[in-house]
């Protein structure tokens, strides 16, 4: 039977744990790679260290194509990975299809991005839940069975009455209430955990906080260990226990959300964060200009830099950052604080 | 500018009075090969290789009886058993290159035909060639007499001093033909050849006409619009509805001469599938075919005329062979008489249904090719025919090769299909009925008796015929194959070949017909050559 | 054979570049897919179809004659007897045609089965499971784009003991698949980076679930533009191969009455009612199914409709166009549209 | 406050003819002034890119002008009608005087033609007095004005980032100096880092070249530490209407607010968040009264009834500012 | 360039395996040459020349089909395709030779006709919606359906006879010979009419509906906006920017039509009595001529990936994506 989020562990038990997590896309090769014998690959994600625990929210966040959402598939088991390791339960798990993904997908699902495109606009939403229900065996046994889950799926999603959105198709709701079908269907399999890429990030502003409120109660409710990716680091504060970010498909800084949003340590998650609007600061007052303007290009990742990713935009960049890949460090300002970088390398620090 | 182009005399031709005619078959796409002796050549598909190689002597499909007329050879003598030919070959013959025709040549071509096995087209049985002067001796291995107007008439001579040199003659192109006829080669495209007329050097006068433009036509289709429109003056072609069609449209000119041969089109049946093995049921069918239908619905009231003769022979060129028990006996419908023989023989005819002597309605699958279009109209008008006793027909088109295969190996109900011709009816009913060609059901029977006809007396007086040494040995052998032929009906013959033509006298007259029956009025026979020499202006 | 005129073909060239579906709108849910019914090309033309399936389905018993049946009235005009006229056999013509509407329709409807089975199974699975699979199927596919069909299909129906209509349709059908799955390929391709394909796999669908039950719902339009567009190749392969005379088949259909008609010169003997109607029963047909065609296009790109009205009157009395570029300005008075309401009496203390 | 330089006055946009129109843009008036940043907000399918693309009769068919004005006025003469212009007029109107910037560089580059031919493509057809040379030139200058090294002139636009797409974009609007910019979305398709560099160069290149820019988006923080004005659409219409400061600070509108809560913040105290019930209204079937009212939690009488006015508010800061909203009784109608 | 290379690679084989295809379907046909020619003359060649047949053809020899296949690919190899069996002994190549020009200038030119301008009108279609152009439609479509051997017979009969202008069949008139000179090229181009019209008749709107839909998809994209928005003439903008983005895909399609020139207008030829290839695959086809089917096969296989290369490289010059250089 599957497991169902109760009591029975205890919250903050670790449910999804990933070890040296990496993948390499293979790139199509080039003419002249037949005779040289090199195989390029895209570093989508290196190992990468990650741990979801029960009731806990992690967010992920970092720029378009540093590797969040290859994060989440991996751990969805919807990619093979490349290296590293994925623990479910202190588990290793590798699964490839057949009984043994479904067992894995049935303690852990995902959400994707665009509700738009999620769900089959030829299907009703019940046809999407109980699909779900049925392939985990929570459909119950008769027609009845079905119709109490699916109303209690539904309403768990805070779409009520169920009846009214059972027979529509997607393009009948609206984003909101279509990223809460996916969210129920993702509930459909009774996970411990659930990885949603960037949930929210295609729904309208005044709808958003709607659908995160709604993650929020399921991680307080259920139990959940959530995995929230967004590019949004303001919303990490707001919603994650714990954020963590990346930068070309490594980890770079980890903590937890207030101390990383408010005192960032890795100059990349300064950037960021400078970066991101700011209303409180007024037109013209823009006093960051030239802290880093010209070198916005973010890096191949077929060819990524060596050492540590960021140093070619770093503005503090040293020495040993082009040539010695930093490792994570404690900061100490808060518990659980880390970043990968030099500067925070005790030696370095007390030179 | 263009002086030295090969059409710089052409653009004005159709404006003046011809001096050329445009000579026309619906055979397709032709390549450039000359070589008289391939068949797949454009030369012997369009015929033109008769005009610039000549045979012995013609002989005349429509009076086929009649001895061949001397062409290059003066005379002709062959011995009683027709073992044995002496010919005498005529002095003042050239070839085009200048060079003097003589008996040697002559020789040459026979034993090149002996020694070349892909040559032998009509597989005779040489046996001794020797020269003697202006004369050739040929001797065989048997009896010529029914194969003898293929040695005269349809056999190439060709140059020695040239053809020696060629290393591999059967495959040869011969680019450049050179022969003793009145015409040589001037152009050879896709569309047409061209071909000139020897201005000296001809054994004869010279013809009328200075230029034979010979085009191939991708169907009959494209041929007959042509020879409407007066693109086309001489074909052989089938014209649907010839009158309207092709006649009508210039009735001054435009004319259609089809005289029948001894070659027939008929309904081989397939004498081994019950209950058809039995001759009194064949008979039957035979009495209900409506010859006259066929003749006026499926071959356009002239292009396969109409057989007569019980015998199957057709009127005029079969006149003379037909036996004397059989004079006047004429094929008619005759359904009650049909039904007679049907009852007698232990049939019933229940209803519109005819149960043989077993009590099993008797069907049979008649089949054609689609393509052939008359065969498929004469199929249909069988087919309503025999439903008038009983008898239920289908008719299929399987395709050409299917249809081959099937007629070859006996896999078939009944089927339309021509016999091979000849200058005697042995060629006809050699390939209904001669056992020396019949084959088990499941092989191939490539010469002939497709039926799978049975009849040791056929066999025998067919053997006998061809090679009696006597004309009462012959008439006596003729008169039991052609008894068998009638009383057993292997095949039910439809009608017969025609050597006809269809042409227009607008620029050019003197072509052969009813009342002057001089030659083959085909394009592609070798008698075709005899016919253009007859050729004059229409103006003068 | 002439290229298939569907646009959702042409959109999808040989690389992906131009092959995105259209993005943001979701395609038309179940409901909506009978809609476009309601387009009037798609209507004219299935009216135009349904005509054609009921004569064939009723023709043989409604045909005043047995299209064999051979009568004296040889090559007749049209008249109240043979409202067709008559063959050089006396057969009646409209009885043949009526006749003969049954083999072609089932010919095209059993190649256009088959073909898109066909092209769906081998472009549907190429486009979704990709690697090796997708190289063999696509070169397959490859392979039967290049033989040119026209000739494959004379050479294989004449190698055929005898040729029935399902043989035919069968050999027509296998024949010419390859184009329908290149662009269900390409049309997969596209579907598969979609969300919802991943979604179906991550709650844990099985592969065929996810080919059958989630992207052919999807292709729906893809697969009946090319079914529409293989029933007029075999339509029209049929009617040729009846016309050249190849086909071996007893039954009549619209190729043999041609074949006929042209055997017999039809035409130079003025017999233009023998050789017409046939023509124009398969030119009508074509159109019928490519009016479907060009119904389903603007059903599945909204775009290519044909624009309701193109042409609007502005407030004085203009008549513009409708372009892209230009918007059409109605009127630009600077009045309002909505009239301002009068401020309302009563005023709601607000407590902020 | 300065000159105005672009005046909406009551536009009106449908799209479609007839029962089946949807009014996606309702009696619009807006004005420009010179040299500022209007900032244009509202949750999607609010009007705001009907609305930009109305005002340069951009909109592709089924959309209609079904009335209203754009009064432009140039630096010298008189104001006139954009609207009314005629063919002609209006393609040398055209950039010359309005450039645009779309959301997604790649769509509105042609990806067949290579930048240099898009850039110079302008100037060929509003300058035909220029030479090659100087055409290539001016191309040459607008790229270095937005960071972009000459060398790369000769690219293709798939050959170039997203990022770089955008300047280069926003250098061809800046070409032949226009005095008005619109802006729709510049920067969604970008994150963060790379917007900021660009709005950063975009705003220091309008205090150098004194344009005047109408900027687009649904993210109000953006708008608020971008731009001078924002005005807020909601159903179609403009709802409310002031300074930037003031919209965060103190916004009139219940939607507004809404919106300003909807955004968590990233400094400072963490806010309370309170985000907007219910759903965007349906163009086709608009509430009566103020078409908000259905979701306002302060929505009363009168609003279910009547369409509020936008008009100058009762409060201190009113003359600056207007908002349309029962609550706020206006003083006179603006336009 | 990578690009190119794996294209090369997939098309040599495809060539390889339309090749072997074409190699053993024509053996499949039941029958052999001999007897189709013997039936090909229906009495005319008389039943004891099957003997000499088979050995003038080299049929008499036993050979298992896999020693011919091996023979076949050491043949094609060395540029030979065989003797024709129905012109025997005339090389396949040369009878190719001689027909293929025929089709190249009447199909081909046609087809390049019929593509530019299909595409043209597409192009006005598509981009003035609602005018005259869109009203073409409906007649095109139904043009389109009709079957071109149909409406070619009707034009022969309509449009040829004894005084017209029109020739009825053929490539040119009996008696000229195909040369490059004032004499024969107008009498060619005059037979090429009539059944090049019909070709184009039949085949224009297909480019014409796929060219309109097109450039109606492109008409919206932004870039189009985006050039309405710089000022550009209507003209630039319909040309350079709309018509030039809407070609890419038909460039693709036109390719494919190029390669079915061969196999698709066969029935015009036969109609017209074209002396084109289409015309000798057919009669190949009736004689169970194997060697010409394998050689006009084989140049059709060939034309149509030589086309599809040809539209490749198009590609890769008109539309700048698929040039990565990096
Ligand atoms: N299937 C794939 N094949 C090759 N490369 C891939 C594939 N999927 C992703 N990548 C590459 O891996 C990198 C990381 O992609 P990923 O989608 O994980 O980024 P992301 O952080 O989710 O970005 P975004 O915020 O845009 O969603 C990118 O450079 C992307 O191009
Ligand atoms: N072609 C069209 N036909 C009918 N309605 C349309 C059309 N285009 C847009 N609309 C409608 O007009 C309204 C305004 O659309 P518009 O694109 O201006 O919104 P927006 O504010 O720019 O939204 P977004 O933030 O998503 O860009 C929307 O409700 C939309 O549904
Ligand atoms: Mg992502
Ligand atoms: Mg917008
Ligand atoms: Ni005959």
């Amino acid at each position: 039977m599957t497991s169902i989020p109760d009591a029975k562990a205890p919250a903050g038990e670790v449910v999804l744990e990933a070890i040296g997590l990496t993948k390499h896309f293979p790139v199509r090769r080039k003419l002249r790679d037949l005779f040289s014998n090199r195989k390029d690959v895209v570093h989508a994600v290196d190992d990468v260290n990650l741990t979801l625990h029960r009731g806990k929210v992690v967010a992920l966040v970092g720029e378009s194509g540093s590797g969040k959402s290859t994060i989440a598939r991996l751990l969805a088991q919807l990619y093979p990975r490349t290296g590293g390791d994925i623990r479910l339960h202190d588990e290793s798990t590798r699964v490839r299809g057949g009984a043994a993904f479904r067992r894995y997908c049935s303690r852990v699902q995902m959400i994707f991005q665009d509700p738009f495109a999620s769900l089959n606009p030829t299907h009703t939403i019940r046809y999407h839940l109980t699909r779900a229900l049925k392939i985990h065996g929570n459909a119950g046994r008769t027609a009845a069975d079905l119709d109490v889950a699916l109303t209690e799926l539904l309403e768990r999603v805070q779409l009520t009455p169920p009846e009214r959105y059972l027979d529509k198709f997607p393009h009948e709701l609206s984003g909101g209430q279509r990223q809460r079908v996916a969210i129920a269907r993702a509930l459909g399999a009774r996970p411990e955990a659930l990885l949603a890429d960037e949930p929210v990030s295609m729904l309208d502003v005044s709808i958003r906080l709607g659908v995160l409120n709604l993650l929020r109660d399921l991680r307080d409710r259920l139990n959940l260990a959530i995995l929230y990716i967004t590019h949004d680091i303001a919303s990490a504060r707001y919603f994650a226990d714990q954020t963590m970010v990346m930068y070309a498909g490594r980890m770079v800084e980890g903590g937890d959300s207030e101390t990383v949003t408010q005192s960032p340590a890795h100059p990349y998650t300064k950037l960021l964060i400078h970066s991101a609007p700011d209303p409180d600061r007024l037109t013209g007052i823009s006093e960051a200009e030239g802290e880093d303007a010209g070198n916005g290009e973010p890096p191949s990742l077929i060819h990524p830099p060596t050492g540590c990713r960021f140093h070619p935009r770093c503005p503090v960049a040293m020495e040993r950052c082009r040539t010695d890949l930093p490792v994570p460090l404690e900061i100490g300002d808060a518990p659980g604080h880390w970043a990968a970088c030099w500067l925070y390398d005790r030696e370095e620090v007390s030179q | 500018a263009c002086g030295d182009s090969p059409n710089a005399n052409k653009d004005a031709s159709n404006s003046k009075g011809a001096d050329f005619l445009s000579i026309g078959m619906p055979n397709g796409t032709v390549s450039e090969n000359n070589n008289p002796f391939v068949g797949t050549s454009a030369g012997a598909s369009l015929g033109y290789r008769w005009t610039i190689y000549e045979p012995l002597g013609m002989w005349n499909n429509v009076k086929p009886a009649d001895p061949a007329k001397p062409w290059l050879a003066s005379d002709i003598k062959w011995a009683a058993d027709y073992k044995a030919l002496d010919v005498t070959i005529r002095d003042n013959a050239t070839w085009s290159d200048g060079q003097k025709l003589t008996a040697e040549d002559v020789a040459y071509t026979f034993n090149l035909i002996k020694s070349n096995e892909a040559l032998n087209i009509f597989a005779i049985p040489f046996d001794q060639i020797t020269v003697d002067g202006s004369k050739v001796k040929i001797t065989f291995k048997t009896s010529q007499f029914t194969t003898w107007h293929k040695i005269i008439s349809q056999i190439p001579i060709v140059p020695k001093h040239l053809w020696e040199k060629i290393s591999d003659p059967a495959t040869d192109p011969i680019k450049t033909p050179v022969g003793s006829g009145p015409y040589t080669l001037k152009t050879f495209s896709q569309q047409g050849i061209v071909l000139e007329r020897r201005e000296s050097g001809y054994w004869q006068d010279k013809p009328a006409i200075k230029e034979l433009r010979y085009t191939s036509y991708t169907d009959n289709n494209a041929q007959t619009t042509a020879l409407a429109t007066g693109q086309s003056e001489w074909s052989f072609v089938f014209i649907p509805s010839y009158q309207q069609t092709f006649v009508a449209k210039d009735p001054e000119h435009f004319k259609v001469w089809a005289p029948g041969v001894l070659g027939i089109h008929g309904l081989y049946i397939n004498t081994t599938q019950k209950p058809f093995d039995d001759p009194a049921l064949r008979r039957a069918m035979n009495k209900v075919v409506n010859r006259a239908d066929i003749f006026n619905q499926a071959e356009a009231s002239y292009f396969h005329p109409e057989l007569k003769s019980v015998t199957g022979l057709p009127e005029g060129a079969g006149d003379a062979f037909i036996t004397e028990a059989y004079k006047g006996q004429t094929l008619a419908v005759d359904v009650d008489g049909a039904k007679k023989i049907l009852t007698d023989a232990g049939y019933k005819l229940e209803g519109t249904t005819l149960k043989d002597k077993a009590g099993k309605p008797v069907t049979i699958k008649l089949s054609d090719p689609a393509p052939w279009s008359d065969y498929q109209t004469t199929l249909e008008i069988i087919k309503s025919n025999l439903a008038e006793i009983g008898i239920a027909a289908t008719v299929e088109k399987p395709n050409q090769n299917v249809w081959d295969q099937n007629v070859q190996k006996g896999d078939f109900g009944a089927v339309m299909r021509w016999t091979n011709g000849g200058s005697t009816p042995f060629d006809i009913y050699q390939t209904v009925m001669d056992g020396d060609l019949l084959k088990p059901i499941g092989t191939a029977a490539q010469q002939g008796n497709f039926g799978r006809f049975k009849s040791p007396e056929a066999t025998a007086a067919l053997k006998a015929y061809a090679n009696a040494t006597s004309d009462a040995d012959r008439t006596t052998a003729l008169a039991a194959i052609q008894k068998v032929f009638v009383e057993q009906a292997p095949m039910l013959p439809v009608g017969s070949d025609n050597v006809g033509g269809a042409y227009s006298t607008k620029n050019w007259v003197g072509w052969p017909s009813d009342s002057d029956p001089y030659a083959p009025m085909q394009p592609t026979q070798s008698g075709a050559l005899d016919v253009i020499m007859h050729l004059k202006p229409a103006s003068s | 054979m002439t290229i298939p005129t569907s646009s959702i073909e042409q959109v999808i060239p040989g690389q992906g570049s131009m092959a995105q579906p259209e993005s943001g709108k979701p395609a038309k849910a179940k409901r909506q897919r009978f809609r476009f019914v309601t387009n009037k090309k798609a209507a004219t033309g299935l009216i135009m179809l349904s005509i054609y399936v009921l004569f064939a389905i009723i023709g043989p018993w409604i045909a005043p004659y047995e299209p064999d049946a051979r009568s004296n009235d040889l090559i007749q005009s049209p008249s109240g007897a043979h409202w067709l006229g008559t063959t050089h056999l006396g057969q009646d013509v409209f009885s043949q045609l009526l006749v003969g509407t049954r083999s072609v329709m089932f010919v095209g409807f059993v190649a256009g089965i088959v073909a898109t089975v066909l092209s769906v199974i081998i472009g549907v699975t190429a486009g979704y499971l990709g690697g090796k699979t997708d190289e063999g199927l696509s070169a397959l596919s490859n392979v039967f784009l290049v033989i040119p069909a026209l000739p494959l299909i004379i050479i294989i129906t004449s190698t055929l003991e005898s040729a029935e209509d399902w043989l035919i349709a069968l050999v027509i059908g296998l024949t010419s698949w390859s184009w329908n799955a290149r662009v269900l390929r390409a049309q997969t391709l596209s579907l598969r980076r979609r969300d919802f394909v991943d979604a179906a796999r991550a709650t844990g669908e099985k592969t065929w679930r996810v080919i059958v039950f989630e992207l052919m719902p999807n292709l729906t339009a893809v697969i009946a533009s090319g079914f529409v567009g293989t029933v007029i190749f075999a339509v029209l392969s049929e009617i040729t191969l009846a016309f050249i005379g190849v086909t071996s088949s007893t039954t009549w259909n619209w190729g043999t009455i041609l074949f006929w008609a042209q055997g017999q010169q039809a035409l130079a003997q003025e017999a233009w009612w023998w050789f017409i109607p046939a023509g124009l029963a398969i030119a009508l047909l074509g159109t019928a199914l490519s009016l479907i065609n060009f119904g389903i296009d603007e059903f599945v790109s909204p775009r290519l409709r044909s624009v309701g009205k193109t042409k609007i009157k502005t407030v004085d009395g203009r008549t513009v166009r409708m372009r892209i570029g230009f918007t059409p300005v109605l009127s630009n008075s600077p009045a309002p549209h909505t009239q301002a309401s009068p401020t309302p009496v009563v005023r709601k203390e607000v407590t902020q | 406050m300065s000159k105005p330089v672009l005046e909406i006055r009551n536009l009106n946009v449908e799209y479609g003819l007839g029962d089946q129109a949807v009014r996606a843009v309702r009696d619009v008036n807006l004005t420009l002034h010179r040299g500022e940043v209007l900032g244009l907000a509202g949750e999607s399918g609010s009007g705001k890119s009907t609305l930009a693309y109305g005002m340069t009769r951009l909109l592709p068919p089924p959309g209609v002008i079904t009335g209203g004005q754009v009064l432009y006025h140039p630096e010298q003469g008189e104001a006139y009608d954009v609207l009314g212009l005629s063919d002609r007029d209006l393609r040398a109107f055209r950039w010359a005087e309005t450039a645009i910037v779309f959301q997604g560089a790649m769509n509105s580059l042609n990806p067949v033609h290579k930048i240099s031919t898009q850039l110079t493509d302008v100037l060929r057809a509003h300058r035909p007095e220029m030479s090659e040379a100087a055409c290539n030139d001016r191309a040459r200058e607008m790229l270095k004005l937005v960071g972009i090294a000459a060398d790369r002139m000769d690219a293709y636009p798939h050959q170039l980032s997203g990022g770089m797409r955008q300047r280069v974009m926003i250098g061809m609007a800046l070409i032949l100096q226009p005095q008005v910019v619109i802006m729709d979305e510049p920067t969604t398709a970008l994150d963060v880092v790379m917007q900021r560099q660009i709005l950063s160069q975009l705003i220091e290149l309008r205090e150098r070249l004194g344009f005047s820019v109408v900027f687009i988006t649904h993210d109000l923080s953006l708008l608020v530490e971008f731009s001078n004005r924002i005005a807020i659409m909601y159903g179609g219409r403009i709802v409310e209407e002031a300074p930037a400061a003031a919209i965060y600070r103190d916004s009139l509108h219940p939607y507004s607010k809404g919106l300003l809560g909807s955004f968590p913040a990233l400094r400072g105290p963490r806010r309370e968040l309170t985000g907007i019930p219910g759903s965007p209204p349906d163009l086709k079937g608009m509430p009566s009264g103020c078409s908000f009212h259905p979701r306002c939690p302060k929505a009363f009488d009168p609003c279910s009834g009547n369409i509020p006015v936008l008009g100058r508010p009762d409060t201190p800061d009113g003359p600056t500012r207007s908002v349309a909203c029962w609550l706020h009784p206006t003083e006179q109608p603006v336009g | 360039m990578k690009y190119l290379l794996q294209r090369i690679a997939f098309y040599l084989f495809t060539a390889w395996a339309a090749i072997t295809l074409n190699f053993f379907i024509p053996r499949m046909v039941p029958g052999d040459p001999v007897q189709a020619l013997i039936t090909k003359y229906q009495g005319q060649l008389s039943s004891q020349a099957i003997d000499s047949l088979y050995v003038l053809f080299g049929l008499d020899k036993d050979k298992s089909v896999w020693e011919e296949y091996v023979d076949y690919w050491s043949q094609l190899l060395h540029g030979d395709l065989g003797l024709s069996f129905t012109f025997f002994p005339t090389p396949v190549s040369e009878i190719i030779s001689t027909s293929l020009p025929w089709t190249l200038l009447l199909v081909g030119i046609t087809t390049i006709i019929s593509f530019f301008l299909g595409t043209g009108l597409g192009v006005l279609a598509g981009w003035r919606r609602g005018s005259w152009a869109d009203g073409l439609l409906p007649v095109t479509t139904f043009l389109s359906s009709v079957p071109y051997f149909w409406l070619g017979i009707i034009a022969i009969y309509l449009l040829t006879g004894p005084d017209s202008f029109f020739p009825s069949s053929g490539g040119f008139d009996n008696g000229l010979v195909p040369a490059w000179d004032q004499y024969f090229i107008p009498n060619a181009l005059k037979h090429s009419l009539l059944p090049a019209l019909t070709i184009l008749i039949s085949s224009v709107s297909g480019w014409i509906l796929s060219m309109r839909n097109m450039m109606v998809t492109v008409a919206s994209e932004d870039y189009i906006t985006v050039a309405h928005a710089k000022g550009l003439s209507d003209r630039r903008v319909a040309m350079s920017y709309a018509a030039r983005n809407a070609l890419l895909p038909n460039v693709s399609g036109f390719a494919l039509s190029l390669g079915f020139i061969v196999g698709g207008t066969l029935l015009v030829e036969i109609v017209f009595s074209y002396p084109g290839i289409g015309f000798q695959l057919f009669q190949a086809l009736g004689a169970q001529d194997y060697p010409l089917m394998q050689g006009v096969f084989l140049i059709i296989t060939i034309s149509v990936l030589v086309a599809n290369l040809i539209a490749d490289v198009a590609y890769l010059l008109l539309d700048p994506r698929t040039r990565k250089e990096g």
